[in-house]
């Protein structure tokens, strides 16, 4: 309690010139980035750009509740939903989408989505045949078959189907920090690779929900 | 030339064990280059060991032996002050010996 | 530098010195066992070697993980309690070739060798014994090899 | 903790029955987090970064470049020529250049001063390649030197604090297309990609962890990694652009992970994935 009452002290005494200086080293930052990074293939220097939502989430401390809800309400406004209205595809194709982490960096050729993974396993657990599966993100084991879904074509199932796309999508929508990329509105990946990977969580017949 | 190995021989009773790490690309044959083009195999074939200048193991391997290969084996009756030479020699005809005392 | 000559010239002088004194390793002399290390399967490992059907032997152990975080460096290794071992194989089943490393087994080293070998795949893992007597004894081991990192 | 507790259980209770054939015994069930640390564990004796080591001391002790003098001289932040405990020392502030640097920059510099060699060129040679060859190996051998010692990065000086600011907020700068930051994968405990933990890095992530295990020899590749080559590759991986090499976002980076590290004992150069 001292401490934290002489910090206070001490910040009222810097006064300005500390909050001056905060400002300063983000200028700075700013300058040293776009000094220490150069185009390497499909890797161009654009990619410093942030967006509002990589704004607001580049600091230790994830941003006010506000500003959070704000950035979540603009992207899910941003949300393409299936131009055909289906959601579901290959559960198998999904699989090969899940293994693969490659995609987007300076050693890729290109930048379309058809030439990249889904990149899941290396954050979520998902079929449980696979023991190499990363932590970042929540287990997806069993994802439909928890959440009820005998069958996603169904109305009863609508709402969470309509969410999990919505999330692979663009995950910003629902958390505004999510470590998770924006797959769909990013273009990371296509319309049906996503079809894909939602029958993968979703299809009562992947191995996801047995 | 081809870079120093390092040797560890380590006495304890009759037994010592020695412990190599080599030098060597150990290329299969199987990879490409970024260009496509084929890697061709380039790796250790034969390695040998003497104790004081006298052989005592003789191995032939493939090009699944690791990168930067490792071996370990155990010579009988080699004492603290001895000499532990281990020599390598590739698919190209390169060889290196290296030499080391059992402490 | 050491070229390729002199290379070739040094270990010429070393093969003679150690030839005339009666000390060349058997290895030495032998050409490289081509076709082994170019067999494709188990059984045509054992016809280029000249070696009959291998038996099952808990004389026989074979050392590797259960778990390999990389197929490019997995530990593995081989030994036998028998006496009479002539020598001594390392073999991935999976692997384009089977034969990774073959070690003669004499009086002065103890039957036990370790290396690691690269694996492109889950796989059997296996120490051969080849007997004075003839007998092919053997010890086998899975090894799971994972898909690590980022993958990219 | 509890799954090694286990396996000893598990042992003892198949000791108990000497009866069970020797080739039952390797088929235990193991967890994938144990069968791992037992790959690593495996691979520890005989670690082939002393190859690089070995080629490290040589280069530092052999009269080199346009000049023909080694780099015995060299400062690395202790005093001309003292390479004991100055790895864990580094990045930080030198008077000479007026910069702080990390131990792969600081070598450039003394290689461009001492032994004549031109600093920017070795700098834009890829990894692997000519003279950053050599500063990887010279980075292996230079930090095998200040192994086991802590790290204690100084932070005195007001640019080797304003560093650490800078790494701070590069470390969280979300960016790309997969708006990934450092902090995306190193900022929480006990996480993992795929099989392969995580180290918190905004924070001492304990001894032989994160930034007190880099310069590292990279199984997957047979490669002597330096910080400098991890950071690229993690930026790789981040999808960013290109960093330069010893660039000021990868030195800021190393204060600001070094600084957190503060007590961790070093096990550079260490084997990895």
């Amino acid at each position: 309690m001292k401490i934290r009452h002489l910090t206070a002290l001490a910040v009222i005494a810097a006064g300005a010139a500390q909050a001056q200086t905060a400002r300063q080293l983000d200028q700075q930052t700013a300058a040293m980035m776009r000094a220490s990074f150069r185009d390497q293939g499909i890797a161009t220097v654009e990619r410093l750009n942030q967006d509002d939502a990589q704004k607001a989430c580049s600091q230790a401390k994830p941003p006010s509740a506000a500003v959070a809800k704000k950035i979540e309400t603009a992207q899910l406004a941003a949300v393409k939903w299936p131009s055909d209205g289906q959601f579901i595809g290959d559960w198998k194709e999904g699989e090969k989408l899940a293994q693969n982490g490659r995609g987007m960096t300076w050693t890729d050729a290109s930048t379309a989505a058809a030439k990249n993974g889904a990149m899941c396993y290396n954050c979520h657990q998902i079929d449980k045949k696979e023991i190499s599966f990363g932590t970042i993100g929540p287990s997806l084991w069993n994802y439909g078959k928890l959440r009820g879904v005998a069958d996603p074509a169904d109305p009863a199932s609508a709402a969470i189907v309509k969410y999990t796309w919505g999330k692979l999508w663009n995950s910003k929508a629902y958390a505004a920090c999510s470590n998770m990329p924006r797959f769909g509105h990013a273009e990371l990946l296509n319309e049906q690779q996503i079809r894909d990977v939602m029958a993968l969580l979703l299809d009562p017949k992947s191995p996801v929900n047995q | 030339m081809p870079d120093p190995m390092r040797i560890r021989a380590q006495a304890a009773g009759d037994k010592t064990t020695v412990r190599v790490l080599m030098s060597h690309e150990m290329e299969t044959g199987l990879r490409k280059d970024a260009a496509g083009k084929t890697i061709p195999a380039w790796f250790i074939q034969e390695v040998t060991a003497q104790l004081n200048g006298k052989p005592v193991l003789s191995a032939e391997w493939g090009p699944s032996v690791s990168k930067n290969p490792f071996l370990q084996f155990i010579v009988k009756g080699a004492k603290a002050g001895d000499k532990i030479a281990v020599t390598w020699r590739d698919n190209r005809g390169e060889t290196r010996t290296d030499e080391a005392t059992v402490s | 530098m050491l070229n390729r000559r002199t290379a070739l010239a040094r270990s010429a002088q070393v093969a003679l010195m150690l030839g005339g004194l009666g000390l060349m390793p058997r290895a030495a002399f032998a050409a490289y066992p081509t076709a082994a290390f170019e067999a494709k399967t188990i059984a045509d490992l054992m016809k280029a070697l000249g070696a009959g059907a291998p038996v099952e032997s808990k004389d026989v152990t074979v050392t590797a993980p259960d778990i390999a975080e990389n197929g490019a460096v997995v530990p593995v290794g081989a030994s036998t309690t028998l006496a009479g071992a002539k020598r001594l194989l390392l073999l991935v089943e999976k692997n384009p070739s089977v034969l990774s490393a073959a070690f003669d087994v004499n009086e002065f080293v103890e039957p036990s060798f370790t290396t690691r070998v690269k694996m492109g795949q889950s796989s059997n893992v296996l120490a051969v014994a080849l007997m004075a007597d003839g007998r092919v004894l053997y010890a086998q081991k899975e090894v799971k090899v994972t898909l690590g990192g980022c993958g990219g | 903790m509890r799954s090694t507790r286990m396996m000893a259980a598990i042992a003892a209770a198949t000791a108990a029955f000497t009866a069970v054939p020797l080739l039952a015994q390797t088929q235990q069930p193991k967890s994938a987090a144990d069968g791992i640390a037992e790959y690593r564990k495996m691979l520890e004796d005989g670690n082939p970064a002393e190859l690089f080591e070995a080629k490290g001391e040589d280069l530092w002790k052999t009269p080199r470049g346009p000049k023909n003098v080694s780099l015995e001289a060299c400062d690395l932040g202790l005093g001309p020529g003292v390479v004991k405990g100055a790895w864990v020392q580094l990045p930080r502030w030198f008077p000479d250049t007026r910069k702080v640097q990390d131990l792969e920059s600081r070598l450039l510099s003394c290689m461009q001063t001492l032994q004549g060699f031109d600093a920017a060129e070795i700098a834009a040679t890829p990894f692997d390649k000519g003279e950053q060859a050599s500063v990887t190996a010279l980075a292996a051998w230079i930090s095998s030197m200040s192994r086991g010692m802590k790290m204690a990065l100084p932070q005195k000086h007001p640019e080797e604090k304003r560093a650490y600011e800078l790494g701070k907020r590069a470390f969280f700068y979300r960016g790309g297309p997969m708006d990934f930051a450092c902090a995306s994968c190193h900022g929480e405990d006990g996480k993992r990609i795929r099989l392969q933990d995580l180290p918190n890095l905004t924070k001492n992530p304990g001894d032989g962890v994160g930034f007190a295990a880099w310069p590292a020899y990279r199984v997957s590749s047979g490669e002597l990694w330096s910080m400098q080559r991890r950071l690229n590759d993690c930026f790789r991986q981040q999808r960013f652009p290109y960093p330069g090499f010893a660039s000021d976002v990868t030195v800021a980076l190393g204060v600001y992970m070094g600084v957190n590290a503060k007590g961790a004992e070093s096990i550079a150069p260490a084997i990895k994935r």
